[in-house]
């Protein structure tokens, strides 16, 4: 696949369809792949990676890439579970449609580095799909972990493995995945008394160090400026100062990207110290979903989401009392 | 079952909004049994709607009801009310137990061109 | 507050300037009382109230937090209340689902019209932040005041 | 640096009793930035407000917290009183001690603890509040109206009348609408086209009213007192200046059989023709699917005929941009779709059809010069079955669940007049409820079944038959005798429910106007403002707002009218200055403001911005335009980067009140 798609860029680059290219390419380590910008065939040649690490969205970086005056198009690859972050960007007139040529691109689940280093493989160099496997390839040899044993805990309840959008496909398009291991663990948490429930998240958010790396990785916080940094928001916070502040920071956050959040996954991959963030996100999935109709972010361009739409026959917020109780 | 009960109890088996009735009598209009009845559609779905419902489960009305949903087709309020018959109907069987019609009793009241769809239909509405 | 004696909560309403803030007039014309310890905030319509102001209220010692609003269909901006009621029923359920109480936080539609229905409202919120005794999971502990 | 007046009021006892003034003032007196605080019996008597006056003056205040009854009593006396002292007015803020405190609390300690935080929650907010200047804007002093019907005409006449400019666009040809289709008026029973035609013509001849017959609204922007409309003019293929009305085209046309709409089809026109004999404008227009030039070059009869040369057959679609400062919506109703109620064999038999369609048979002018014949074989019906709420009330997917209020009424004139004019036919009502509240109109109802023997049958139709030999078979029940009846009739005339113009909702997204499920535009408060829309400078007149008849429409359309005329007599409109605004630095164009805004106040404009780095980048950013904001706030929630705030009601005044209150 990681030819294919070299192929296909050096193609659309050398027709001049587009200038630049925006792909993946190693980081540090093999396992830390990072988004990059590749401005020619032989850059592309070179560092150009396709494989079972490239977890990484790159909408977002179109809201830069894309506005860049007299730049040209640039050529994105999107995974199904990209392309619904793409599609609500589009909607909410982040990215310059014009400017950019989306190459959908099939997607078998991302692995998780962390789980299969957990299983004591280290000097990864690479890892490859090999049917039911993942193939990694070690300083020490080839290693052999099955899929659902190392996928990412987002690609285990992934959503759909259909494009959104895009301007071409390579590869089948997928179908939507149905919604039956998405909202487990989202459903745990429920069923807990709110004792459990408050100790959970204590436990959760408490770690959080404010790095800020789930609001830069996340899509749906695209802001110019977040309210957090701005002092006249009179909520601006620069690090958690206290329990209530991790509180505040989590909980708007996710009330600002509700309806937005196409659950992409994003935040909980970055998050340095593994809180499950999609857990907040996931919830308010799962209450849209279950009060106001199943939506999901990003699947249209246009349209409204469920924050900024209504009905007459819409429940009452008491519902959160009545729903709990039964 | 007192009276509450047993009114609630028919809305719920036939799923009708007697509540909804502006009192049009388009169903009665419709009704090709009407010249049969002692109650008829419009008067079924005013009585479950009082909930003076023994007086429909002691008439012989709710037999004569073909289930031709005629009054269902065409009730401008949704209330449906052969379902309201069927439920009454229904609710009598289930109280006494009794089934008003008997596998014996077929052979007598056979009639060559009488399809046999009607004959199941029958055992199936008249016998619990 | 809590000095060792019967516990006060501090209770903030957000009351639209149509009908709830005018039911609350109403509820002082007919001299129908409610507890002290509520406080009304006037914003022009249920729908200003952002999730923010919520929270900060919290934090700064709030024990319950009430927005009252024209019942749906008869905002005056038309469709404002229908708004609050989605971002509401969800923040709310966001907040239960982080193990918040669910009885600190409530929305009822009070019309200009409803003084009764507003002092009653407003006592039986009261009474049932006062069953759950001082808000400790929301709070800011640097604005403490015992 | 800020300096705070608090004015604290004992309102004689009502407050007094209660709270501790004296407490009070002491209390918010040491206030940070306070620097004058005084109590007063009365302060919104006039010393009171002299109080207040010279303390802002001597003190040099920038601010004003007054303690007293409710913002919603009083607060405009003290803005007024502070804005004559140089004070810009929304820079008073009112704590209610009164109503929210004195009168529901009994004991004086409490009450009086209670007077002193919201008196600094008002402080708190005062001292951010900014000094707002309410904008102004322009009224462009000419109106439109769309829909040219009796509601659109009265509108007009009225407006024109008070001196202003005004347009009526209309869809169909002419002008006139539902009404001159029908024959007599109720209850009064005068003739339609009498009292309707001579409006028309007062249309055509006032010097303030144009018309655009055959025209469509394009698209709308704008907002009060300045809209910008773009209006469809349809090519007619006549030149409307040299038309001279003569008919002699509609005579010598060859292509004789269209069905004629005016009389709903029972008759035929040409491919080029006039609506009908009043037609205002009296302009021939040529059906462009009929006509054998416009379909394929061959003809041109009428062109060779046409005196004035008023014939063009290469005429195009024409759009027009106008300006307005109000718009009226006047887009009336149509008849429902009664060929959804199968067992009313409308689809089956010629002879069963619809009340508009009696109207046609019965005037004078119609199809059958007012002779009342059936349209199976033109002959005079014996017995006649009138049908009620066909289609009313109905809670099905097919109908509609309103009452459409004017058929009562038209049935009984129908039946009333049939048996007056022709006492040997039987004339039968099947209604559910007979609903006559209106000046004369039970007593008319009651003359039909008293007086004119019309059978007032209480129950419905259920089936219709139509037999071989050409009548009817109408199967009903008559509940009053509980018994199935079978008439067998000859004509069966069906009350159909009213429904808006199917033109409506589209109208009224462009007018961002709002609309109920039914499809009825939405009055801005259902008894205290009935003929404006929510949406600023849009206006409902006649059927488009509910089912009314014509005495209703007529005066909606005088009261709509008075309301178009109070907005353009002034020359400047002032705006509320509590409205939204967006930082644009902050703002990121995504939309979500402009979704939830119920007025259409915010548009997107691409702004350049200057970057760090000295490159410049164009960004979509919000803006309000305050002349149609309302100030309701929901923006501000809906934003997520927080660019959007509402002035007089900060994100940060809100805040500062509840940490006063939480203090």
């Amino acid at each position: 696949m990681q030819e294919r798609l070299k192929a296909r860029a050096r193609e659309l680059l050398g027709d001049g369809v587009v200038t630049r290219v925006l792909g993946w390419k190693k980081g540090e380590f093999s396992y830390d792949i990072t988004p990059a910008v590749f401005e020619s065939a032989e850059e592309l040649e070179r560092d150009f990676v396709f494989d079972g690490f490239c977890g990484a969205n790159l909408s977002k970086y179109l809201i830069q890439e894309a506005s860049k005056p007299g730049k040209g198009k640039i050529l994105v690859f999107l995974k199904p579970c990209d392309s619904y972050s793409y599609g609500e960007l589009l909607k909410e007139h982040r990215i310059a449609k014009e400017n950019v040529y989306a190459v959908g691109i099939p997607c078998e689940g991302m692995a998780d580095a962390d789980r299969i280093r957990a299983r004591g493989i280290d000097g990864i160099l690479g890892i490859e799909h090999e049917g039911e496997d993942f193939l990694v390839h070690t300083l020490y040899g080839d290693e052999r972990v099955s899929v659902k044993e190392a996928l990412a805990e987002r690609c285990l309840s992934c959503k759909s493995k259909r494009h959104a959008s895009c301007d071409e496909l390579i590869g089948e398009e997928g179908e939507d995945v149905p919604d039956d291991v998405r909202f487990t663990e989202v459903a745990r948490l429920e069923a807990m008394t709110p004792e459990e429930r408050f100790e959970f998240w204590r436990g959760e958010l408490s770690r959080c160090v404010r790095c800020n790396a789930c609001r830069n990785v996340c899509p749906a916080c695209s802001c110019e400026n977040c309210v957090f940094d701005n002092p006249a928001s009179g909520i601006s916070q620069k690090a958690a100062a206290d329990p209530f502040e991790e509180n505040m920071y989590h909980i708007i956050r996710a009330f600002h990207v509700a309806g937005r959040c196409t659950d992409c996954g994003e935040c909980s991959r970055v998050c340095p110290e593994h809180i499950p963030l999609h857990l907040l996100n996931r919830k308010f999935i799962k209450d849209i979903d279950e009060l106001y109709g199943a939506y999901r972010a990003g699947e249209s361009e246009d349209g409204k989401n469920p924050l900024v739409s209504y009905t007459e026959g819409d429940v009452e917020p008491s519902v959160v009392n009545e729903r709990g109780r039964a | 079952m007192n009276k509450q009960d047993l009114k609630e109890e028919i809305v719920r088996m036939s799923g009708s909004a007697v509540e909804k009735c502006m009192r049009c009598g388009k169903c009665s209009a419709s009704c090709p049994s009407y010249e049969d009845m002692e109650y008829h559609p419009h008067e079924f779905v005013y009585l479950v709607e009082k909930g003076d419902i023994e007086k429909l489960m002691a008439s012989e009305s709710i037999y004569k009801c073909l289930t031709c949903f005629a009054c269902v087709e065409r009730c401008p309020r949704g209330v449906e009310p052969a379902k309201v018959v069927e439920a009454v109907r229904l609710i009598v069987i289930r109280e006494q137990g009794m089934n008003r019609l008997k596998p014996d009793d077929i052979p007598g009241l056979w009639d060559k061109d009488l399809p046999q769809q009607a004959i199941v239909t029958a055992m199936r509405k008249y016998t619990k | 507050m809590q000095v060792n004696e019967e516990f006060v909560p501090t209770i903030v309403a957000f009351c639209c300037n149509w009908c709830s803030y005018a039911g609350a007039d109403l509820s002082g014309t007919n001299r129908l009382p409610y507890p002290a310890n509520v406080k009304i905030i006037r914003v022009p319509c249920s729908c200003r109230v952002n999730p923010t102001f919520i929270l900060r209220a919290f934090q700064r010692g709030a024990d319950g937090v009430i927005i009252c609003g024209c019942h749906p269909g008869d905002c005056h901006y038309t469709t404002g209340n229908y708004y609050t009621r989605r971002r509401m029923t969800l923040l709310f359920s966001m907040l239960d689902y982080l193990g918040i109480e669910r009885a600190r936080t409530r929305v009822e539609w009070v019309s200009a019209a409803e003084g009764q229905k507003f002092a009653e409202t407003m006592r039986s919120f009261v009474k049932d932040v006062t069953a759950l005794g001082p808000n400790r999971r929301l709070e800011d502990l640097r604005c403490r005041k015992d | 640096m800020q300096k705070i007046g608090v004015f604290v009021c004992h309102c004689g006892t009502n407050i007094a009793a209660t709270v501790d003034v004296k407490a009070v003032v002491d209390a918010l007196a040491k206030e940070p930035s306070v620097v004058f605080a005084a109590d007063y019996p009365y302060m919104c008597s006039e010393s009171g407000q002299n109080l207040i006056k010279d303390a802002i003056r001597e003190h040099e205040l920038t601010g004003v917290v007054i303690c007293s009854c409710s913002p919603r009593m009083h607060e405009v006396t003290f803005r007024r009183a502070a804005a004559s002292a140089g004070l810009n007015p929304y820079l008073v803020e009112v704590a209610n001690i009164r109503e929210q405190c004195s009168w529901i609390h009994k004991d004086k300690a409490e009450a009086t603890e209670k007077a002193i935080i919201l008196g600094r929650a008002a402080i708190a907010k005062a001292l951010l509040n900014a000094p707002l200047i309410a904008g102004e804007s322009p009224v462009t002093k000419r109106a439109l109206v769309i829909g040219g019907g009796i509601a659109g005409i009265q509108t007009a006449l009225d407006i024109a009348e008070a001196g202003f400019p005004v347009d009526i666009v209309e869809q169909k040809p002419t002008i006139g609408g539902k009404m001159a289709q029908i024959d007599k008026t109720f209850p009064t029973l005068d003739c339609s086209a009498c009292i309707l035609t001579p409006k028309m013509v007062e249309c055509a001849q006032n010097e303030n009213i144009r018309i655009f017959s055959y025209s469509e609204v394009e698209s709308v922007s704008g907002f009060v007192g300045s809209f910008t409309v773009k209006i469809r003019k349809k090519a007619r293929y006549v030149d409307e200046v040299k038309c001279t009305g003569c008919g002699l085209c509609t005579e010598k046309c060859p292509v004789k059989n269209v069905p004629n709409e005016f009389n709903l089809g029972f008759d035929n026109r040409r491919a080029v023709y006039i609506p009908f004999a009043q037609a205002i404008p009296k302009i021939a227009v040529i059906d462009p699917d009929r006509c054998n030039m416009l379909k394929n070059g061959k003809c041109g009869l009428c062109s060779r005929v046409c005196e004035a040369g008023a014939i063009n057959y290469k005429q195009t679609d024409e759009i027009v941009e106008e300006h307005y400062g109000a718009i009226v919506a006047a887009t009336g109703y149509e008849i429902s779709d009664v060929t959804r109620y199968g067992e009313y064999a409308y689809t089956e038999s010629k002879d069963v059809i619809t009340s508009l369609e009696f109207e046609r048979l019965t005037n004078a002018a119609g199809p059958t010069g007012g002779v009342l014949l059936r349209p199976s074989d033109g002959k005079h019906p014996h017995t006649i079955v009138f049908i009620q709420c066909v289609g009313s009330r109905c809670v099905l997917e097919k109908g509609k669940p309103y009452c459409s209020k004017i058929c009562c009424m038209y049935t009984a004139k129908h039946a009333m007049l049939t048996r007056e004019k022709y006492p040997d036919t039987e004339v039968y009502v099947f209604y559910i409820d007979v609903r006559t509240p209106g000046k004369n109109f039970d007593e008319f109802y009651r003359r039909a079944a008293e007086e004119f023997g019309v059978h007032y049958i209480k129950g419905a139709v259920g089936k219709i038959v139509p037999r071989a030999d050409g009548t009817l078979d109408v199967q009903a029940a008559d509940l009053i005798m509980d018994e199935q009846l079978r008439i067998s009739a000859d004509l069966v005339v069906l009350a159909a429910a009213i429904e808006p113009s199917k033109t409506a909702r589209k109208l009224a997204t462009m007018l961002t106007a709002s609309m109920d499920t039914n499809d009825f535009f939405t009055e801005a408060h259902p008894k205290l403002r009935p003929v404006e829309s929510p949406t600023a400078g849009i206006f409902l007149s006649g059927v488009c707002q509910g089912p009314k008849d014509i005495p209703e429409t007529v005066s909606q359309a005088g009261a709509c009218a008075a309301k178009v005329i109070g907005l353009l007599s002034k020359n400047k409109l002032t705006g509320n200055p509590c409205v939204a605004h967006s930082d644009e630095l902050m703002c990121n164009g995504c939309s979500s403001c402009a979704n939830v805004c119920p007025y259409g106040a915010i548009t997107y404009l691409d702004k350049e911005f200057r970057m760090p780095d000295r490159t410049t980048k164009v960004r979509r950013v919000a803006s309000v335009n305050p002349a149609v904001c309302q100030g309701c706030g929901a923006c501000t929630v809906a934003c997520p980067s927080g660019a959007m705030d509402l002035s007089g009601f900060s994100n940060s005044q809100i805040m500062a009140e509840v940490d006063a209150i939480c203090r």
